[in-house]
């Protein structure tokens, strides 16, 4: 049996107390461990970030790779060995500037990875700018006369770009949160997960009691209503709702793939090429 | 002009079908158990403009696309104009000379004409015989030029039946109208005095993206990610053409960011992997190349060089980006580059770099540029066996294991996700034996230090098994020019040219880009002048080699587009030995 | 330890405001006359882990960190071991000495002790009696540090006030604070032995990146766009402070990509913009870099080092980029790449950097570091005259106008978007004078080579303009220690070190790193020995030197991912000297 | 007056014969014309595609740029110099896949240009590869064995990006092409225009035919509807409607920048830096 201990990190994590990253980083070991998935078998690969540091104090196989470019990391490595249960996660700066690109077509691909983000409306390692969700008026040390920038909605990104899982979870609930992760994990397809993260250090408005007093949970929402869960990710004012917003059924793009449907690659042999793959240049 | 080789020159627009006549003309060389090597001189317009195709055939060696011509297949009147005057302008390409015959349609007039022996055929007139398709045109053009040569007329009939095979009739009107060429040319016009052997030698017709393509399959490709840009596009192509025979998945990606990113994650996962772009593209993988290089992951990158800087000139050929891939990414990190000098190599060093890759855990570098990966070549029968490496792996459940543990050669067991019992993370941040980071809460000095070094010692572990730098004509050579990748060909038959002429030239052919072979300055040693020809504009080897030897070196340099013509080469070097 | 100049470091975990306490003991200096530098140790960790900084001050300059040290404060108990420890393990770092005093909170116990002078202070509960805020510890112990070497304290109170200065009663709070601690540590322990003078002259203390943000913004600066990234985000970070003070437009992009290309069309639309990265958004940067050389338009770009390969080692310095920058993007392309030597010449170069990028209408890369771009330095007061060079421009509706006109120097006249019958485009693809392509209808080689060779030529143009290269104590030297960009200081020092044990030391001093001034081969030759110092791996200067001239060199590098300290550097000097 | 001719560039199109392109161009020069702005006041920025060497071929200051990049650039040129009608103009190889990010970010800012993509649904330039709006099953080079990337939307990803001004317009009906580039280029903010442009040698599905058949012209829509542009957006089947769809009043980013707002920088002389500039680092 797979315990929580198994998936203890032998670094301890050097987020700054209190941190919203060390809420995921139980969710994601818990859930690992109650989905019976072994250590081996679960790959996290991650950008660059506060949030990003988070396969350095996980008992798995981790990738931490470049700033803004987990996704396409993680979806090869899907594609490379579908036995593998691969979790993408970032934060908002990683995912939604440096990393739109590759966010918007992975999920357009539908390919079957998790990606959590932690959102904190805010660039944490590079010591507090604004990211892309961050509010308009936040003063930051790049916007010190105010932000100006309309905050991205991920949600509705997600959505648009054509993700088959949308969620929403919040650092300050740790069981919604590993709910949210686990039904990401069992979704075959294009899962997101955004989490309000909070960064007790540079961001002293969307704190632990902002987001607290804000969120609220679905229930029994119309998951398969796209229309529907566009509205809901509206609601960003005094009612922000946190839980599935979408989900659907669909293929894959390995599903479609006939080189890798079906196939672990990292397992078949090579095919052997032979004089008769040679008669076309005769 | 060789009487024991022939050169044929087809032109016309673009959209005019220039490049399959070629094919087919290279083909029936190829059957006709010749060695063969083609030229595509076209443009970045899809349709118009001006472009031709260029096949040399020869019993012996063809190394170059040559220089001279025999027959010229005028598509339009402007192709006739410009490949019979004396001032051609397309690069060093030679004029039609007046032994050489002008194969154009009898329609054709008002022309500038010039001392050439024009041979019109009515191709036009023909082809409405059989279609109102005009591209079978070429196919009588294609035809009347192999009758010229008095080629046997089957070996053509089966090389279009297999061309236009799957369209069946189309197939026997090509072949009718090809003979009626055939014959009207061969009853109108003499016979082009030649002394061609053919043979029964299978000689493999093939182009330098193909040859690629075929090399990585062989060496156990099993990924390849890409965003097309010419001319990285052709290895794309063939290997999303052959993608279920070979097991090849292929994905075209959203940007080239992603197609390196993606060709990381595949070989961390296990499974050999490739990406490739054009310098442009390049650009955008350097960060992911360092990358590779600081988490030790395997990675074979193919770079197709064409004529910069920026988008410059997109159909044109040029050896500009070796400073951008030496210098590709910040910080110093293991990484090896390759040029293969000729389509043969190309094949081989493909498939060798993923073994070098996966043995070292680092990025490889295979510089190709427009005229390897586009050009076609003959070559005898691939070598299809090969011993893939794996390097070292950690077994499963080791004790106490260490990812990146310090050793000897530098290189550590690589363990596989999925594997039991050796979790760990693989960091692009500075890390120690175990992956962990020695960045975030203490950074420590040493530890870096060791695994800085670490790191480079694959360097050196690498240096020992580069191969001797191969020469050419060297032994009693007092003039070496040096040359790497894809100019081999027209630098050696320069070398044969000046040869002939008694002076004593020989070539040292480096294909081992970085790290180079320290065996190059005693190869070079003693001789009374080093001449280093490249295909750009500033020498960018020739700095290379003149920051690890000490030694003096004069420059030949072409930037104009085109690759180098050996006559034209041949009369540069003399002029450099002269100037002695 | 020298007499006349004092180090004083203040240790402690990220998050427990080490800088700004050394930020205010700076200013203390500063303003009391005194030249001023400091050195910022700490992690990529935001709250934890171990940092310090260092304060060095004399009335003579100070070049460099500088070695040895005499007042620790140390605000934890591992700070407290770390520093004095013989075995200080931080990269070169000097630890507390014998004479050295170590001032800690009285409360500190059961740490490990070292033979040096403990003194601790009440820190903690002088602060509670003021305020419940922990920080206030910080300014007890600047207070008692202050005291120890006997500073004027009514500047310290002023410093103090201007810090804390809109918070009103905080201020006060500190100032006596400070005040409890500085007669703390009078009345209680010995005073430091020093021969320190101060004086009136005024000082500014500037960071690097400061200093280029100000230099930018007095060489016309308009528009800066980037993406956070150490150790380039501190010129961001000023700039966009600054922003309405300097009328600068300051924008943070989605990405590095967009911020150089979003440059690239300002700058074509007539406004003087920049952007910056560190070496991983520089990859990004590279494509683009190679267009404004295609297409001639100025550009400056901010490159500041850290330690690599990849993400590497976020907050410590290097100067491993330099093979990334001069190989950056794919063809030969003309670029100017500039390293300033220290901060005030940083503040020079920026905006020279912006005047020979609009003059020579091609990308000029100023390559920082992280320890130039983040230390503290004293400067006298710059001077704010500086006349902008908008270069040759066209005349509005110029007859027969040209863009890309060939011309003598290679430079030809721009025209701006608005200037009425100049309309013409700007292309990344290989293009003739007018900026028509070359590359599509019909490719013109003749053409392609002429406009390489038109753009090429700026680079000889502007080798006729590069300053002489500086040297240090180099008119009699038998030995030459070549350096480049920000190692300048600790370079000297170790120079002056060995002129003191008589050894014939001199120094070369790159800051123009591309092109190479020709003079280098002069100034070096008929040495006994040429040593190049750089802080990084494979010695990437070196490389450079090698390419362009006949010179035999030794080599010492740094890849810590710390700066050179002068005693430990002139070592090694001395052996390399020695190893005749 | 300025009249079309003096829109004509010197240098012929080199476009195949019957390329949609030839269209655009038309179009463009004639609004521009009609619109009284001076060839002088108006730049075309490209990418790399057979679209985007359109500034070749028209008399105004055009950068022809890099593949992806044409959205900073032209974004860049807006703010140095608002008195500029700045058009971009490229691919959907170009938009949709290299330079999403960018498209994505600026429509999202509202900057104040206009967008125009020349959509074929195949990478032209390179000979005719999937480009990312290719239909599901296309043979190409790229995939001879079909397509199986479902095609992105481009009207869908513009109105979640935030475009004040999406439209859809065809090469084969130049009049109601003119019509939306005016309508675009007079709207002030973020303007796309999503040209359905058939590439005659590479694209033999999507040809004029197809789309003539096809396409219909918006009346009367409510073009502030967002969710009513959302649905007209998934129209691509049998009915695929043609005109704008959806436009909205926003300030532009210009307008809240203080740096910028009414203020043409290339003209403004740089601020003077005085000693009192100075003080801060006494
Ligand atoms: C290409 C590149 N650009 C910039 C950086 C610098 N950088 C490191 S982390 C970061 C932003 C972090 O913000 P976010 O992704 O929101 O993560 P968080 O720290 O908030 O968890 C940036 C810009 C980088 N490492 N690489
Ligand atoms: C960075 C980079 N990657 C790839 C290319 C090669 N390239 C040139 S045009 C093009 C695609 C063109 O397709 P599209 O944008 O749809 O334009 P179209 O030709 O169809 O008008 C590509 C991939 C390039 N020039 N630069
Ligand atoms: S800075 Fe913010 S995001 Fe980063 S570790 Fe601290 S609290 Fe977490
Ligand atoms: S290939 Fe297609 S898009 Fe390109 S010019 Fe020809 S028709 Fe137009
Ligand atoms: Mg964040
Ligand atoms: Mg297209």
């Amino acid at each position: 049996m797979v315990t929580i201990a198994d998936y203890k990190g032998k670094v301890k994590p050097d987020w700054c107390p209190g941190c919203g990253n060390f809420a995921q980083l139980s969710a994601i070991s818990m859930v690992l461990a109650n989905m019976g998935i072994e250590p081996k078998d679960a790959v996290i690969a991650s950008g660059i970030g506060c949030s990003s540091n988070m396969p350095e104090f996980i008992n798995t196989y981790g990738f931490h790779g470049l700033h803004g470019r987990l996704i396409p990391v993680a979806s090869a490595i899907k594609w490379a060995n579908p036995k593998l249960t691969v979790i993408g996660y970032g934060g908002d700066g990683d995912g939604f500037f440096e990393g739109t690109q590759h966010f918007y077509h992975a999920a357009k691909r539908n390919i079957d990875i998790t990606y959590i983000v932690s959102d904190n409306q805010v660039f944490g390692l590079t010591t507090g700018q604004a990211s892309p969700t961050a509010a308009m008026g936040m003063k930051t040390k790049s916007t010190p006369n105010g932000n100006i920038e309309k905050p991205l909605n991920p949600l509705d990104f997600a959505l648009a770009a054509g993700a088959t899982f949308v969620a929403r979870a919040f650092s300050g609930d740790a069981k919604h949160l590993q709910e949210m992760i686990k039904l990401g994990i069992q979704h075959k397809g294009f899962s997101f997960i955004d989490v309000f993260s909070p960064c007790v250090t540079y961001n002293k408005n969307n704190s632990y009691d902002y987001f607290r007093s804000r969120v609220y949970k679905l229930e029994n929402n119309d998951k398969s209503d796209l229309l529907g869960a566009y509205k809901l990710a509206q609601e960003l004012g005094d009612k922000i709702p946190i839980g599935v917003l979408y989900q659907k059924d669909e293929k894959t793009y390995e599903d479609y793939d006939p080189i890798i449907a079906n196939t672990s690659l990292v397992e078949r042999e090579p095919v052997k090429i032979t004089e008769e793959h040679l008669a076309e240049f005769l | 002009m060789k009487n024991d080789e022939v050169i044929i020159r087809v032109g016309g627009a673009a959209g005019d079908g220039v490049q399959s006549a070629g094919l087919i003309l290279a083909r029936v060389f190829s059957r006709s158990g010749m060695h063969v090597n083609t030229y595509n001189y076209y443009q970045s317009i899809i349709r118009g403009g001006q472009s031709w195709y260029q096949i040399r055939a020869s019993h012996r060696e063809v190394r170059s696309q040559g220089d001279g011509l025999d027959v010229l297949i005028a598509l339009n009147k402007d192709a006739l104009e410009r490949h019979t005057n004396p001032k051609i302008n397309e690069g060093g390409a030679s004029p039609l000379p007046k032994e050489g015959v002008a194969i154009m349609d009898s329609s054709m007039t008002g022309y500038k004409e010039f001392d050439v022996d024009y041979t019109p055929v009515p191709l036009g007139e023909i082809a409405l015989k059989y279609s109102k398709n005009t591209l079978l045109k070429n196919t009588v053009a294609i035809g009347a030029a192999m009758g010229s040569l008095q080629m046997n007329f089957d070996i053509l009939a089966d090389v279009i039946r297999d061309q236009f095979g799957k369209k069946g009739d189309i197939a026997e009107q090509n072949v009718k109208a090809a003979k009626e060429g055939y014959d009207y040319y061969s009853q109108k016009y003499k016979k082009i005095k030649k002394d061609l052997k053919v043979s029964n030698e299978k000689r493999y017709l093939i182009a330098g993206g193909e040859a690629a393509g075929l090399g990585a399959a062989t060496g156990g490709l099993k990924m390849y990610f890409g965003y097309p840009m010419t001319p990285a596009s052709s290895i794309l192509h063939f290997l999303a053409e052959h993608s279920t025979q070979y097991g090849v998945f292929v994905k075209i990606t959203e940007d080239e960011i992603s197609a390196i990113n993606m060709a990381i994650g595949a070989n961390y996962a296990g499974v050999r992997a490739m990406t490739g772009s054009s310098g442009g593209g390049f650009s955008l993988m350097t960060e992911a190349l360092g990358m590779a290089g600081m988490v030790e992951v395997p990675l074979v990158v193919y770079e197709a060089q064409r004529a910069g800087p920026s988008t410059g000139l997109p159909t044109k050929t040029e050896q500009g980006d070796l400073m951008q891939v030496i210098g590709a990414s910040q910080g110093d990190y293991p990484k090896v580059i390759l040029a293969p000098r000729n389509i043969e190599e190309l094949f081989h060093l493909t498939r060798e770099a993923l073994n070098i890759a996966e043995r070292y855990q680092m990025p490889v570098i295979l510089m190709v540029d427009l005229y390897l990966a586009e050009h076609y070549e003959t070559i005898s029968k691939p070598d299809l066996e090969f011993k893939i490496d794996h390097g070292k792996r950690a077994q499963d459940n080791q004790k106490d294991y260490r990812r990146y543990a310090y050793s000897e050669d530098g290189i550590s067991a690589r363990a596989i996700p999925g594997q039991p019992g050796l979790m760990h993370n693989e960091d692009s941040d500075e890390h120690n034996e175990f992956g962990d980071v020695v960045s975030d809460a203490e950074t420590d000095p040493t530890l870096r230090t060791l695994s800085m070094e670490k790191r480079m010692k694959k360097m050196e572990t690498y240096a020992k098994e580069i191969p001797p730098t191969p020469t050419y004509r060297a032994d009693d050579a007092e003039y070496m020019v040096v040359q790497w990748g894809s100019t081999q060909g027209a630098v050696e038959e320069a070398i044969d040219i000046l040869r002939e002429k008694g002076l004593k030239v020989g070539g040292l052919e480096i294909f081992h880009i970085h790290p180079l072979n320290r065996d190059i300055e005693k190869k070079l040693s003693g001789r009374k002048k080093i001449i280093v020809v490249e295909n750009n504009f500033s020498g960018q080897l020739n700095r290379l080699l003149k920051s690890e030897f000490s030694i003096k070196t004069e420059l030949i340099t072409k930037y104009d587009g085109e690759s180098f013509y050996p006559e034209a080469l041949s009369k540069e070097i003399e002029k450099k030995i002269g100037g002695n």
